[in-house]
């Protein structure tokens, strides 16, 4: 799906200012990384994109939806379209990791059967086949984001959103999980994704939006994590 | 039909994940249905003592000397309210009469020829029709006088329509705060799950997919809760009335086969729709924070 | 005293961030303990009736030709169970005999010379003591006869025994009732802090500091939900005391200041000590879980 | 404090052990790093230092305290003599940043006013000052990590036990958290850091101790982050 957000203001409160007037655009199947400094603002994009919160003011149209116009129903309906792996998780605590997954698709109508057998598929992916029947609070920091991921990507979604999907990962499970997004990426879903890992952006050279302070200071394609290592 | 196969899963998911919850919150529809029927209950009786005590009131008419007593009977049977009409010929009078004065009886045996009128005993439907049947009675040729519980009539009228407000009044209440408590009851058990309807909710769930098993959970404990109750309260009940019949054989309470059915059907009926109502109250407000953007 | 102040703030802390469920709450106490408080009125004002009623039973004695009248209801008087004393002459026993004649009363005018003896109205004070009173004055060598409503006296002992079994009944099984649903509303409020406690004891926190606040919160909880309570039923009650005292005179209803602190008393005490133990016992559950390492 | 693991191994059920068999003996005020894949037991190892978890075998003990027979009020006295920064975070969803902070040191006995003053000491220290009076759903999680850092460090701790204390910061903020644990490590601090920051652990070189499958495969001084570098 494409993207493209006008003049998009996000304020809490009187006095904070978490998204000043951003102006972005991202084509269908494009892979952005969204960089930036902790506060600058990185989830409050991606909660915008995922209708958890309204602008204060600006457009935000992605593929037909415009989100800031959506009844009830579509809202549903749009997030079954896109997917989130959210920075802390949100995995339901009392369904083990492999009802966590089937659960979007049994949500989406899919008959239970082929809902289990997609999810241990995804949940292979992210190597977490042998972990599949363990509650989240026993599983580790980053078998749980793994969860999370392999949740976001199950339904095949045109627009995947990714909070730090490895801020818990190893450098070596990180590049893994890169690849699975990457391959995701190619089949044509447009990918944006919030990183503080340096290594994966300058391993994995993409277009790289900076935000400072809640706004765009640098959009660069085959981008590396430092501006100033650009020069 | 396969949404709703996955929402009975998850109900039982949700209760076999909380018993602690789920048992109590089924004891506290149990508990407050169980005093939903006993103001039920208490209710039913108080207003059937009331009709059995009015049922034995009675107009007593003292007849002119010549009148027809039979014949009379049989005309001021056919009036409105009256339940039924039992003819005293002068002689059945005096035995009555010795029989009331005991052992001093004696003194009537001194009367020479039998002074006593024929009379008719008139028993009437209830106790604010006492009046008017005694005002036509005696309107009647034939009647010489007519002596009824005047006080006594008036009491129970009056006692009679405060207990109809009162049974009214109590059942209102009991079901409102039947009410209340299962509506908080039920709220609270599904706050602890506040997150949980976020979650599905940020993941695409419709909010009816994502409602239908905590409503089903509502629904479940309705049921349980209020069948446990009739059972338990219709066993407590017959119990009672065995005991009262035993021990108090001269007070009549409700008991009868349709009455059980009455109750569990009240019960059950009004705890199941409260339940599914309640459960869908909560949810719903949970659904609409969630939903809406902020 | 430092933890303790720490205690409050947090109580008003937790009461101000979920409004909801402690609103609710409280109104669960309210009702629970109205439900009580009728339980305990309504078996009150059952034995008050019986008593009443027992009261009106009397015994009465006709004396020999010669008695002394006054000699003997003073003696009767000094008789244990014996409430008063009414001694009727013949004289007397003759207007009464009228009277209760009505319009058959020209039969009595009549007789030649009073046959009628004289007697005494021995009132006594409860029901399982009219057969013994009665037995005593036949062995006396004045009384000729006696006379007693033995199946009503009867009845009513049986009543009173059965009454009072059925309140003490009603009073246990509500307040049983109303512990479990207090205790089950409790918990299930703290069970929405399940993670603060569990956080709290992770980085530190003494147990009784942590529970402190929850159990103050019940308490709080018992404490305004017991108060509302006794203030709602207090002023129903008085309205319907006076509703019944207007409409049917007739009945008495057990009404005085002390019945109103009494009931408040009952109440409140009640509800704050079983707020207290419920909020107690729901923390502490979570505080061990919480500490027993896996 | 010092630290004295011999033996520990812990098993979840049947088919999972999350450590096996590790002796680990660390002075008091030293600084270690704990490494290793996700799921390799970095995690466990610091529960059952805090006391979270007790082993199914072995022995731990920490300073004059025998993690095995520690009873209730041992317990609590204990956990305040040490700190611990969750994976998770684990903040009081309805306190403040502040009121996280303050809550431990009254816990402890602190009047009110000087836990307050010390709350906002420390969170000034990890750069969370102005957004001292937010909840923690409305900070960002970088900034929650921060708060629980803050909360840690607050206490003045013997043993300071990081799970993770810098994955959702940016390169920079974790550097200077990183200067904020080291001069507490100066101060006579024990601290163990769980770890994926490959950035950190090389630029700040201090013992490593790596972990895999739950077994201790590597405890060097001065180590790296990837063995094979330091060959
Ligand atoms: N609900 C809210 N209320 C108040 N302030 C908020 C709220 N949500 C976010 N903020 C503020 O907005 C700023 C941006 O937050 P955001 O979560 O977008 O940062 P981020 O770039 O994702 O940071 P990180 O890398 O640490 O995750 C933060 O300073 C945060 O405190
Ligand atoms: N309560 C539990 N029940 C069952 N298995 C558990 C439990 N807790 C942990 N485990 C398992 O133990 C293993 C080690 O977990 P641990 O959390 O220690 O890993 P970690 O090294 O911290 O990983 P990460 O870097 O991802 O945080 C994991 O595979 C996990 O699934
Ligand atoms: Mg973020
Ligand atoms: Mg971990």
């Amino acid at each position: 799906m494409e993207i493209r957000m006008s003049g998009v203001t996000k304020t809490f409160g009187e006095d904070i200012t978490a998204l000043e007037d951003v102006f972005l655009s991202v084509p269908k199947g494009d892979f952005v990384y969204l960089v930036g400094p902790t506060g600058s603002g990185k989830t409050t994009l991606l909660r915008i994109l995922n209708r958890e919160l309204l602008p204060s003011r600006g457009q935000v149209l992605v593929g037909e939806y415009n989100l800031r116009k959506l009844r009830r129903t579509k809202v549903c309906q749009y997030r079954r379209a896109i997917g989130m792996v959210f920075q802390d998780y949100r995995l339901l605590e009392d369904r083990t990791a492999l009802e966590n997954v089937a659960f979007v698709l049994e949500a989406v109508g899919a008959p239970r059967k082929e809902a289990l057998d997609r999810a241990g598929e995804v949940l292979d992916c992210v190597g977490m086949w042998r972990r599949r029947f363990l509650y989240p609070r026993e599983l580790s920091g980053g078998e749980q984001q793994r969860v999370s991921i392999a949740r976001a990507i199950a339904n095949d979604p045109l627009l995947l959103l990714c909070d730090e999907p490895t801020g818990n990962l190893d450098p070596q499970t990180a590049g893994e999980i890169m690849q699975v997004l990457l391959s995701i990426n190619a089949s044509g879903t447009t990918l944006i994704m919030a990183t503080h890992n340096r290594y994966l952006v300058d391993a994995y050279r993409q277009r790289v939006v900076e935000l400072k302070m809640g706004r765009i200071v640098r959009d660069q394609e085959r981008g590396r994590y430092d501006f100033d290592e650009e020069l | 039909m396969r949404s709703f196969s996955f929402a009975i899963r998850d109900t039982v998911r949700l209760i076999r994940r909380s018993p602690g919850i789920s048992g109590l919150t089924f004891l506290t529809v149990l508990v407050v249905f169980f005093f939903v029927g006993c103001s039920f209950l208490l209710a039913l009786n108080t207003r059937h003592v009331i009709s059995v005590v009015e049922g034995e009131l009675v107009v007593q008419a003292y007849l002119q000397p010549k009148a027809d007593l039979e014949g009379l009977a049989k005309k001021v049977e056919k009036m409105p309210h009256v339940r039924g009409v039992r003819p005293i010929s002068p002689e059945q009078a005096l035995e009555l009469l010795k029989a009331r004065l005991g052992n001093q009886s004696a003194a009537v045996t001194l009367l020479g020829e039998n002074p006593l009128p024929a009379s008719l005993e008139v028993r009437v439907d209830k106790a604010s029709s006492v009046s008017g049947i005694a005002r036509e009675l005696v309107s009647m040729p034939e009647v010489e006088d007519v002596v009824y519980a005047g006080k006594v009539a008036e009491k129970l009228a009056r006692l009679s329509r405060f207990a109809e407000i009162f049974s009214l009044f109590l059942l209102v209440f009991a079901g409102l705060a039947g009410a209340l408590v299962l509506y908080n009851t039920i709220r609270v058990a599904i706050y602890s799950r506040k997150q949980e309807i976020e979650v599905m909710l940020l993941v695409g769930a419709m909010p009816g997919f994502v409602a239908l098993p905590f409503v089903l959970l509502g629904l479940f404990w309705g049921l349980t809760g209020t069948l446990a109750a009739s059972a338990v309260l219709g066993f407590l009940y017959k119990s009672f009335v065995n005991s009262v019949q035993n021990t108090l054989p001269f007070i009549q309470l409700v008991d009868s086969p349709q009455l059980y059915l009455k109750l569990a059907l009240i019960l059950i009926g009004g705890g199941v729709s409260l339940s599914w109502l309640c459960s869908w109250i909560a949810v719903e407000r949970h659904i609409s924070e969630a939903m809406k953007p902020s």
